[in-house]
């Protein structure tokens, strides 16, 4: 198992680097440049700058000195927000993982919870009802739904703010400012939750469906077991497996940003720097966050083998 | 309680005629109502949107600014959109675009999806790591990017754009597939080492028997689920390619950017028929590919109750 | 009938015992220790022994379902260790294994027509269109319903399972199977019907077997040679009459002596065996059976005895004959 | 003889299939006495196992119990909420699976899946219940109780894994132990073992036992009484030594002489001929009759009565009630 | 009118029912009806002025951000010399007053007495001098380019060859004197741009090394009525009242300006969570505001237009009759109807309504006209073919048109019209920086856009020189090239009046791109709010100091 670990983990050093080789050229392969998203720029002017910013060097020796500057600690500096990429992303990142994480969390627990009522009572009305309201939630984009709840709690019934962070001009601090935040984190953590709550019922739900008529389930009644430990403890961990692969997958999840959900509640996050990014080729912020979400994606992947191998004792490392 | 009134003995032939499996699945799958009401509304749903346009008066109306924002009546009876088209028509015109993008993508990813990732998991070995490391590396290359530079190349390729969206799915399928591939590959994993597989292997079954007729049905069921779940997917992330001019190029109708258009506070409150008639038609697509698929796992499911 | 078929060579297969992420063990089961014999083609070998002493394993091993540790099985004289896919699908062909748990063996997806079927198919023994007379013929041989056909193994009782168990490794015509308690969950009527077709196949076929039970009334029936394993070593190994008649080693004795005998009035002495029982992770030194032997002495601990020829082909390993 | 502990009255089990209703178990009574042995024997795939699972009522979903009654300790086990039955299984009545490979959970660990009885059933401590799950493991003479139950169901061979299933059986000494072919995996002398261990269980605790098993030496050894099934039905009810000394039913007697006897080798085993007759079209008679050879006009249109002389029942139109043939 | 593609000639709309169905707005201020109806949570707010922006990017130093929206969130805290009224005219700010040389080459400002930095410093000519140095360093790399000012000696500092810029003269603390080498019309606005102090800034400068500046991003110090107080990235920028500004600190003693998106503006402002906000010109966003009864709403006309460039340099394009054609027949108002409901009107000329430059005498104004279009095309020699296409010997009369957004009601409209007239046209929606990367290579049929806030009509046309380097239009007309020359060459405006004039016309008849529309923007107001007057070149940026809350 360490061999394996160790092995596998060497193996991420030229997987990364080659990954940030193939997205530095993919940026570079994207039409235009930084300056390009200036019209109002002269060409001399536009070329002054591309001296200045380097961009009209070629591609390699532009990774090559993008490599160096990474390997030193040195991620660069945004082009359109005028300072380091990490103090930027470090701006932002923050909150998307706020209510990222929290919305992972309610995501998996209420999807734990009606994939596997809905799968050992399958086919009654709450299987049916769930089934709906997955498939309907799914059918109607964020925005509908956002603008939805904004209407109804902030704006009619006004228990809920309509957007930010933070309440305008507060000052609040500690415990106050926890709740404050907490209180804007509603809308869009139930937003976020609600997008992916339905698909992974769904694979929860189907897990379950196989596990349930498995011989040691019935070993298990015989041991007189609770419901909920037979349900909980043995078809779970079985049922599971899949997850662990799907939870892997939110890794870089937790810190990309939801960038409809954080538009429509102004919510602080990364993801509108992301696009901005993306539409004004800000090399230097682009590079560096995809670099991030590339190293979390490989990371999770990782973990995700070795969590499986530990939590089903059939498969076995090579 | 012994009262069986059969007297005849028991038909031996009747076991000696082969039925196929497929012949067995759609006999199991006619006795699930589940299945049948599935398979009745895709059905509608695609005479809907293929035969449907025949009998529609507006199919080449034109923009009409008289006619702009229009609530259900009797001559347009899903009300007329901000050109002043008619809803239920375009509607129509909207579902063989997103019908046909949904379900070719969802089978193409499916299709490729799986048989990697039973591959990697069956070979494991140089094989497996290959193809995991090509996944970790493609589910590492950021999508928008990627597609922004895709429109381009289309764009330089003059490509027509009323294929683009064909093409774009396809490579979002050639790309696409990592993810499922992993979640196939885990299950596999340990399905491999239960002795059924090395049943097979001591009964010298071939390889892509042992892939296609051992491993692969036993994780249908997640297979299934993660085809409703592309489907719905693919529909809406149609309109998202749009705005990359990767969708379909307006003014050709999809559900996703029928419902996009209506992407305010205004249309949403006092605009519904513009947005409810995609999504509700979108919510059945979906809904009836899974009673669909979940009649077809059950009827594929051989401990389920019948 | 005297051509060696297959030949097993000082074999052994460990496992390696799981090591975790925080600490790595490197403890090993010895499953299968150093085993050597040889069967001949039309031989039915018995194998009998100790739960947990390797038998299936050393089953698995020889159709290379597991990888060696060391040592060596021919097949026909070629090396089962070295052979190309193409000649190992061959090799598998021409023999095959009837698992000792049947459920956990078929496919639960699969009915078991086809489970039967699709290997005929696949190695062209059968066409398409008549597979499914074929599948019937040896169903019914093997005393399946016809009707039965169309089922999946999870409605079957545990003795119908390990009949289509068989009945697929027959389907196969192979040369040598290798049966692991084949007929532990028969009644004795099938159980017969199954042994009686076993034999008929040996006798009409020149089938070789490696017969793995513990059912020694039904191992004097079927097999003329017969080996006792325990704790991954063979031994006793001698022809049938021989060993039920002049049992040597203390293993054997004590297997013979607990034989249940279906008669409710006769109640004989058993020797029960007692003293700790062996791991196969840390087998004891010298005779591995000393912890338990009841004619044990100092000697045993100290020096593994040999497996030697006590005459007419009879082996045996212990000091003491 | 006091009250029964388990008491089956007129028991019918069947299945749901695409050919149609399987009866599994038909019409099936008898009772078990505290401190009894009762052996049953039969028919591979004649309804032992789904009697078993009809008693402890884990029938799979396409199975049903669809009339009788199964009395436990006086009352009605089908009778019983989901909370009473649970209570009951695994502390009062425990039972050991025929397949011991597919009904152990393939990710817990084999201490785990011993320890979770005990402590669901005893207020013990986890520390505890795994010193008694080590006790049991090695009991069962299992070497190397520790490493074993830290280790995984795939990694033990059949006879350890059927002696897992008998140790989590017998965890809370249960009243009533359902063991379906519990010791086919095991080698005679293990097997030996195992037989004491329960005729000491027996003896000690009182523990009823339903012996499910194909070894009539293991029934020989075991049982106080035997009873044969053929078809979902049973046949024959005897006290042990009258049925090995006396068999009526010719399928018994069949099963009798088919079993190999040391020494005693023939060219061919004796075998019952003929197919178990399909379960779903049964029509009223005796099913054995299509196999049986004193098989009589009558035994194809009626089925017999379940008859007794001293105790010894037979379902066979060759008897009469109260006379021998 | 309407060629026949369409079966149901019955619905055929003509234009008198259209413009009879669609209100035209007109510019207008609609005063809060019922100012009881004012929110609580604004009520409570009692020093507080609140209005909502888009995205600033958090960079609060001026030539130096890169995000439009900083430019509106560093307006508080600098002011500048000179700005522009409501009608785009230069008014004095800092300066008390500037002259302008006979050959209109030199520029004296006169600054305001006694002014201040925020931080105290004294405000003098000496800061005007080192804003206007920096932003020739080489190290610069900011949007603020001083070019078409063309300072006397500018390019030898920033090429190393002198240590200071020859044509800028410190009078005196209260004089700059600054010479420039060519007349320009957009100079004045140029050099007297926000001023910033050189003892702050400039305190840790030397030549070609402007890193040092990057700390003091987030530090800013101005002379503008406000001060920043706090800046919560994606949030707010907090404001307080300056002190030291020259007219006295302001009445409402801190202002915010809160991070709105277009989703939510209108909920945050009917809940009183913001004072001021902009809305999209449509029906429904004025029926709403009037229906809250405590907004003041001002309609105003958007200082831009929006237009489709032309590619020029396509052969098939090249042909003034076929340009033409596309414009008869196209119909505008359709196009115009459809998106602004009312709340727009079709452009004639390259400039708003709103400027000073503003004239649409004796200009065509190209009605729809498929018969003159299609007659146009038939003269042009584009023969319809056999598959509806018009086609000149082997080329088809294809047209792609490249747009960024995939609502764009170009497409449906043109799509149809250019269908009738024989035309085939493809659309496609590409991102925006693709876009203009296109346009830049010139690798497009048509193309939309629209013109950013114009501050002075130059903007709009200069591009259409063509000698300038960024023609994106291909466009070349001596006519026209010797105009736009002349435009910029003085600094009178009247004079600029009549050659603007003049180009328009000659615009018309040689259209270099199709104009679309101009819009309208909707600004809306809490009532209690007082003193707030949006305009079209400076939002709300010159109200500032004068707002006051009503109790
Ligand atoms: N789930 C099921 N669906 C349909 N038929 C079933 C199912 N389970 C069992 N059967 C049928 O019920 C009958 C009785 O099965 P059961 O398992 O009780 O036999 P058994 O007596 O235990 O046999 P064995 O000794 O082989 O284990 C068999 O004929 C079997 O085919
Ligand atoms: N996958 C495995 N990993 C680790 N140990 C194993 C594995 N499989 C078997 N063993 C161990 O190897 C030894 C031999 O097992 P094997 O299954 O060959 O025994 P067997 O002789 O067939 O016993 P039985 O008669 O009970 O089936 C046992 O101690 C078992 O615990
Ligand atoms: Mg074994
Ligand atoms: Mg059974
Ligand atoms: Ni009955």
């Amino acid at each position: 198992m360490k061999q394996y670990i160790f092995y596998r983990f060497l193996q991420m050093i030229p997987i990364l680097i080659g990954t940030s080789f193939l997205i530095f050229v993919l940026f570079a392969l994207l039409p235009g440049d930084y300056i390009d998203s200036n019209p109002k720029l002269t060409p001399e002017r536009a070329q002054e700058l591309r001296e200045l910013y380097g961009l009209d060097k070629p591609i390699l020796e532009r990774y090559v000195r993008w490599f160096t500057d990474l390997v030193k600690g040195d991620f660069g500096f945004s082009l359109k927000y005028q300072e380091p990429v990490t103090s930027l992303l470090n701006k932002f990142i923050w909150n998307s993982f706020l209510i990222a994480a929290v919305s992972l969390f309610f995501t998996w627990t209420i999807a734990l919870f009606t994939g596997v009522i809905s799968a050992i009572k399958q086919y009654s009305w709450f299987d049916g009802f769930v089934t709906l309201g997955v498939f309907a939630a799914m059918s109607f984009p964020s925005f509908f739904i956002g603008l939805l709840l904004i209407k109804f709690f902030a704006v009619d019934l006004g228990i809920l703010p309509i957007g930010g962070m933070i309440d305008t001009g507060s000052n609040t601090t500690k415990l106050a400012y926890l709740l404050e935040v907490s209180k804007h984190m509603v809308l869009p953590v139930a937003i976020l939750t609600l997008l992916s709550v339905g698909s992974l019922t769904r694979y929860f739900r189907t897990g379950m469906l196989e596990v349930v008529r498995q011989d040691y389930i019935r070993t298990a009644r015989a041991k007189g077991l609770k419901d909920r430990s037979i349900i909980f403890k043995h078809a779970l961990k079985n049922a599971l497996l899949p997850a662990i692969t799907l939870l892997a997958f939110e890794l870089p999840g937790l810190f990309s940003g939801a960038i409809i959900t954080e538009q429509i509640f102004n919510w602080p996050g990364v993801g509108r720097i992301q696009l901005e990014a993306l539409s004004f080729r800000d090399y230097p912020v682009l590079m560096s966050f995809t670099m991030l979400l590339s190293f979390l994606t490989i990371i999770g992947n990782f973990l995700a083998d070795i969590t499986y191998a530990a939590v089903d004792p059939r498969i076995r490392l090579k | 309680m012994e009262t069986s009134l059969v007297t005849d003995q028991p038909q031996k032939d009747a076991v000696s005629k082969p039925i196929s499996l497929w012949k067995q699945t759609y006999m199991r799958l006619r006795k699930n109502k589940l299945a049948i009401s599935g398979l009745f509304f895709l059905l509608a749903m695609i005479a809907f949107s293929f035969i449907g346009p025949l009998f529609s008066p507006y199919v080449n109306s034109t923009v009409n600014v008289n006619l702009m924002n229009h609530p259900p009546s009797a001559e347009h009876w899903l009300g007329t959109d901000k050109y002043g088209r008619d809803v239920l028509t375009r509607l129509m015109l909207a579902g063989q675009i997103s019908l046909t993008v949904g379900i070719a993508s969802m089978v193409l990813s499916v299709l490729i999806g799986s048989v990697l990732g039973a591959v990697a998991g069956f070979y494991r070995g140089i094989i497996d790591q290959v193809l995991m490391r090509l996944a970790d590396i493609l589910m590492s290359i950021p999508g928008l990017p990627l597609l922004l530079i895709m429109g381009a190349i289309l764009s330089e390729w003059k490509t027509p754009s009323e294929y683009r969206i064909y093409i774009i799915m396809l490579m979002l399928s050639l790309i696409g597939w990592p993810g499922l591939a992993r979640l196939v590959r885990g299950q596999v994993l340990s399905l491999r080492e239960q002795p059924f597989i090395q049943a097979a292997q001591i009964l010298g079954l071939s390889d892509k028997r042992k892939i296609f007729y051992h491993l692969i049905p036993n994780i249908f069921p997640l297979l299934l689920v993660v085809a409703t779940l592309n489907v719905a997917g693919a529909i809406l992330s149609e309109s998202a390619l749009s705005y990359l001019g990767l969708g379909v190029t307006p003014p050709t109708p999809s559900w996703g950017n029928m419902i996009d258009a209506a992407n305010n506070l205004v249309d949403f409150k006092k605009r519904p028929w513009l947005w409810i008639p995609p999504g509700a038609a979108i919510f059945l697509t979906v809904i009836s590919i899974n009673l669909l698929g979940d009649g077809l796992r059950d009827a594929l499911d051989p401990k389920m109750k019948r | 009938m005297n051509e060696t078929l297959l030949e097993v060579n000082n074999l052994k297969k460990f496992y390696s015992s799981k090591s975790t992420l925080f600490k790595s063990v490197n403890e090993q089961v010895k499953a299968v220790d150093g085993v050597t014999f040889s069967i001949k083609k039309g031989d039915i070998f018995g194998l009998v022994g100790e739960s947990g002493s390797g038998k299936s394993t050393l089953g698995k091993t020889i159709l290379r379902l597991h990888n060696k540790t060391s040592g060596d099985i021919f097949f026909k004289g070629k090396n089962v260790f070295k052979l190309s896919k193409k000649e190992l699908i061959h090799y598998r062909l021409q023999s095959q294994l009837v698992f000792q748990d049947p459920f956990s063996s078929l496919n639960p997806r699969i009915r078991i027509g086809e489970a039967i079927g699709e290997a005929m198919i696949q190695h062209k023994l059968a066409s398409r269109t008549n597979v499914r007379d074929q599948v019937l013929s040896i169903m019914e041989k093997c005393g399946l319903s016809p009707y039965h056909i169309d089922r999946y193994p999870h409605e079957f009782s545990g003795g119908q399972r390990q009949r289509i168990v068989i009945a697929r490794a027959m389907a196969l015509n192979p040369e040598f199977v290798v049966t692991d308690e084949p007929v532990s969950a028969l009644d004795v009527s099938i159980q017969a019907q199954i042994i009686n077709l076993f034999s008929e196949l040996q006798e009409k076929e020149n089938l070789s077997y490696l017969f793995i039970s513990h059912d020694l009334s039904v191992v004097e029936h079927l097999c003329n040679k017969v080996a006792i394993m325990y704790l991954g070593n063979i031994v006793e190994q001698a022809s049938r009459d021989e060993l039920f008649k002049n049992p040597l080693h203390p293993y054997t004795k004590a297997l013979l002596s607990a034989i249940p005998i279906p008669d409710p009035t006769i109640k004989r002495e058993k020797i029960i065996l007692k003293g700790e029982i062996p791991s196969p992770i840390t087998p004891p030194s010298g005779c591995k059976f000393r912890t338990r032997c009841p004619i044990a002495q100092k000697k045993c601990a100290d020096i593994p005895p040999d497996y030697k020829d006590v005459g007419s082909n009879h082996f045996v390993a212990c000091h003491f004959v | 003889m006091n009250t029964p502990l388990l008491e089956l009255k007129d028991l019918h089990t069947s299945f749901h299939t695409e050919e149609g209703t399987v009866t599994a178990v038909n019409n099936v009574s008898f009772s078990i006495n505290p401190g009894e042995t009762v052996c049953i024997v039969g028919e591979s795939g004649c309804g032992k196992s789904v009697m078993a699972l009809s008693i402890m009522q884990l029938l799979s979903d396409s199975g049903k119990i669809t009339d009788g009654m199964i009395l436990f300790n006086g009352s009605n086990l089908l009778e019983k909420t989901k909370k009473e039955m649970r209570k009951i299984r695994g502390k009062d009545i425990g039972m050991i699976f025929q397949e011991p490979m597919t009904s152990l959970n393939p990710v817990f660990t084999i201490g785990d899946q011993i320890t979770e009885t005990l402590l669901e059933h005893l207020s013990i401590s986890k520390a505890e219940a795994y010193d008694k799950a080590i006790e049991l493991v090695t009991l069962l003479g299992i070497p190397n109780a520790k490493k074993i139950v830290k280790s995984y169901p795939h990694e033990l061979s059949g006879g350890m894994l059927q002696r897992i299933m008998i140790a989590i059986a017998l965890g809370c000494n249960p009243k009533l132990l359902i063991a379906d072919e519990p010791t086919t995996a095991l080698d005679v002398t293990i097997q030996a073992q195992i037989l004491d261990l329960l005729q000491t269980i027996k003896h000690d605790l009182g523990t009823s036992i339903l012996f499910i098993t194909h070894d009539l030496g293991v029934v020989a050894e075991m049982a106080d009484t035997v009873m044969v099934m053929y078809a979902g039905k049973i046949v024959e009810k005897a006290q042990v030594v009258e049925l090995f000394q006396n068999p009526k039913h010719p399928y018994t007697k069949g099963l009798l002489r088919s079993k190999p006897v040391i020494g005693k080798r023939t060219q061919r085993l004796h075998s019952i001929s003929g197919q178990v007759p399909k379960l779903t079209d049964l029509t009223e008679s005796c099913y054995f009759s299509e196999r049986c050879e004193h098989c009589m006009d009558i035994c194809k249109t009626q089925a017999p009565p379940f008859i007794s002389e001293n105790d010894h029942y037979t379902a066979c139109w060759l008897y009469k009630e109260g006379k021998d043939q | 009118l309407n060629s026949s593609t369409d079966e149901k000639a019955n619905k055929e709309t003509t234009s008198a029912v259209q413009t009879a169905d669609i209100k035209q707005i007109k510019d207008q201020v609609i005063k809060a009806s019922n100012t009881g109806n004012i929110p609580a949570k604004a009520l409570e707010r009692k020093d507080t002025f609140i209005a909502g922006m888009s995205a600033p990017g958090g960079v609060f130093l001026p030539y130096f951000y890169d995000n439009g929206w900083d430019g509106n969130a560093t307006s508080p805290i600098f002011s500048p010399l000179v700005d522009l009224d409501k009608n785009g005219k230069p008014i004095p700010i800092l300066a008390k007053s500037w002259e302008i040389s006979d050959d209109q080459l030199v520029y004296t400002f006169h600054l305001k007495d006694d002014l201040k930095f925020s931080n105290g410093s004294p405000l003098t000519a000496d800061d005007v001098a080192f804003t206007l140095t920096l932003l020739h360093d080489p190290a610069y790399d900011g949007w603020g380019d001083l070019a078409a000012a063309t300072i006397k000696g500018g390019k030898d500092y920033k090429d190393g060859k002198a240590k200071t810029i020859e044509g800028i003269k410190v009078v005196d603390p209260l004089t700059i004197k600054i010479t420039t080498e060519k007349v320009n019309a957009k100079a004045l606005l140029l050099l007297g741009g926000i001023v910033l102090s050189k003892d702050y800034y400039g305190k840790d400068y030397t030549y070609g090394h402007l890193d040092y500046l990057k700390k003091l991003y987030s530090k800013p110090v101005g002379s503008g009525p406000y001060k920043l107080e706090k800046y919560i990235p994606g949030q707010e920028i907090r404001y307080v009242a300056n002190k030291n500004y020259y007219d006295g600190p302001p009445k409402v003693k801190s202002f915010i300006y809160k991070v709105t998106t277009p989703e939510t503006t209108s909920q945050l402002f009917e809940a009183g969570e913001t004072d001021y906000d902009r809305f999209p010109a449509e029906p429904e966003s004025l029926e709403q505001l009037k229906e809250l009864g405590f907004a003041n709403i001002k309609v105003t006309t958007a200082n831009s237009y929006s237009y489709a460039y032309i590619n020029n340099t396509k052969p098939y394009l090249k042909d003034k009759a076929v340009r033409q054609a596309l414009i008869y027949g196209l119909d505008r108002q359709k196009i115009t109807d459809v998106t602004y409901k009312g709340y727009g009107t079709v452009a004639n000329v390259p400039v708003s309504p709103v400027s000073w430059a503003y004239t649409e005498d004796g200009i065509n104004k190209y009605k729809y006209d498929v018969k003159k279009a299609k007659q146009l095309l038939d003269e042009a020699g584009w023969k319809v073919g056999k598959d509806g296409i018009r086609a000149k010997g082997e080329t088809k009369l294809k047209i792609s048109y490249l747009t960024s957004r995939n609502d764009d009601d170009f497409i449906p409209i043109a799509k149809e019209n250019y269908k009738a007239l024989g035309i085939q046209f493809n659309p496609e929606v590409l991102d925006f920086n693709t876009l203009l990367t296109k346009l830049n290579k010139k690798d497009y049929d048509l193309a939309a856009v629209s013109t950013p806030m114009l501050s002075d009509p130059d903007d709009a046309v200069a591009d259409l020189a063509s000698t300038h380097p960024d023609n994106s239009a291909g466009y070349s007309n001596p006519k026209v090239d010797k105009l736009l020359e002349e435009s910029v060459s003085t600094t009178d405006i009247n004079e600029r009046k009549k050659i603007y004039h003049e180009l328009y016309k000659e615009l018309s008849d040689d259209p270099p791109v199709i104009l679309l529309n101009y819009r309208k923007v909707i600004h809306a107001n809490n009532a209690r709010i007082s003193g707030l007057n949006p305009d079209n070149f400076t939002g709300i940026s010159s109200s500032l100091p004068n707002l006051s809350i009503k109790e």
